[in-house]
């Protein structure tokens, strides 16, 4: 399955990728997984280790990262808002 | 009963405050109170910035004038919104609301962030206008990004609107 | 430190919400939070009065607009209006307030009063207009006249403002 | 001595007087003299008497019955304000 992945501001700066759409390995079932993933990529993937207090949003709802994925997912990646 | 009517924009383009306001009565005989907020970027909130620039003779103020830079989650920022307004609604009885947030980049004495609700009661409609604003701060899904000399600085999250917002639980 | 900005006017004419706003904050960088409030005149306030008008048919209608006029004690107002934003910026953080009250004769629907309160903080600019409204609902010499088919009635004074102002008393 | 006399709302419309300027007797001397001595004149100066929770103002502040008069004071009587 593959799903949509979204990196926003510093996050995204330190990728300088602001979204993909990545098939995912059959043992990538969770954000958790997705995560660690995208950071054994190596450099600069190991921001998504290092971002302090990274927060997820599946479908637009922030979530926990046992949270479970399914096909064509909306996965994004932030550090914590600053709000408004 | 009619329902709540909730608009709510994240938009880059500045907006008129005293159209938004006129629009929640407009037509209409049982608006007896609109509450407002207009929020503006404050100079002193990027102060930490000025101590990089020596100021030499006034021609210096020049190289102190700061702007910071607002991302959003296209999506999810208005959605955020939208349920923070219908919460707003669930404790407290109002007509309608309008929430207008500016993202892209901001100078100081910029209109920044825009809420309004429109009640039968004033009471109803200053605790849905600020409630709707703390979590606004704190919640929704917004980043910003300072501009200094040296280039951006993301802001991190801080812990005094939290406690805004907090005040609002059970 | 500069003197907290206090403008006050009771005048029969209408205002326009969104200059009154803006110019609270013009030419500043320091002002992050304006809170303001629109008071309206609302129809059912006035509704015991559609009681009289039996209703035959839709040309009726006519008959059920309702109007209330507003007197005031010229002086006295404007500096009890005063008095109670100078008693706010004791408690409270604004580096300005805009007071704009309306007098004589107003339908529904139409604006009545306008507070608008320009801090550095939101906190302070909510409390202090919702403050300052609390205590112009109940204690600034006004007084209503409702219209009705059979002539003027003067409006008592109501006791449920009166403990929206109390819960400020120390 | 004389005072300025005003009326407000219901109270005026009662009198069908909205201020007068007043030469003073000696012994009124204060507010509540003032009052009385308005209500003898008969009707309809009686609904000075009769205003519910009749308030007054000395030179623009609310003040009590028993406060003294001078010269050129400003003194309003008025019912109960209903507010903005």
């Amino acid at each position: 399955m593959s799903v949509k992945i979204y990196f926003f501001a510093g996050l995204r700066e330190a990728l300088g990728v602001s979204s993909e759409t990545l098939a995912l390995p059959t043992d990538v079932t969770s954000v958790a997984a997705l995560r660690d993933h995208l950071a054994a990529r190596g450099e600069p993937w190991s921001a998504l280790a290092s971002t302090r207090n990274l927060r997820v949003a599946v479908n637009q709802q922030m979530v926990g990262f046992d949270t479970a994925l399914h096909a064509e997912d909306e996965v994004a990646f932030f550090p914590p808002v600053t709000g408004g | 009963m009619m329902a709540t009517h909730i608009s709510v924009s994240v938009q880059e383009a500045d907006f008129d405050v005293g159209i938004e306001i006129a629009a929640l009565s407009a037509g209409r005989d049982d608006v007896g109170a609109v509450a407002s907020f207009v929020g503006l970027v404050r100079a002193d909130k990027l102060e930490n910035i000025k101590l990089v620039n020596v100021k030499v003779d006034a021609q210096d103020t020049v190289d102190t004038v700061h702007a910071m830079t607002l991302e959003h989650y296209p999506g999810m920022t208005e959605k955020s919104l939208e349920a923070i307004v219908a919460e707003a609604a669930t404790r407290w009885s109002f007509f309608g609301a309008r929430v207008i947030h500016r993202v892209g980049r901001l100078l100081p004495g910029e209109r920044i962030v825009f809420v309004a609700v429109a009640s039968a009661h004033r009471g109803d409609a200053f605790a849905a206008c600020e409630f709707i604003m703390d979590y606004l701060k704190t919640r929704a899904p917004f980043w910003k990004k300072e501009d200094t000399p040296a280039g951006g600085r993301w802001v991190d999250a801080r812990d005094s609107d939290d406690s805004a917002a907090a005040r609002w639980e059970e």
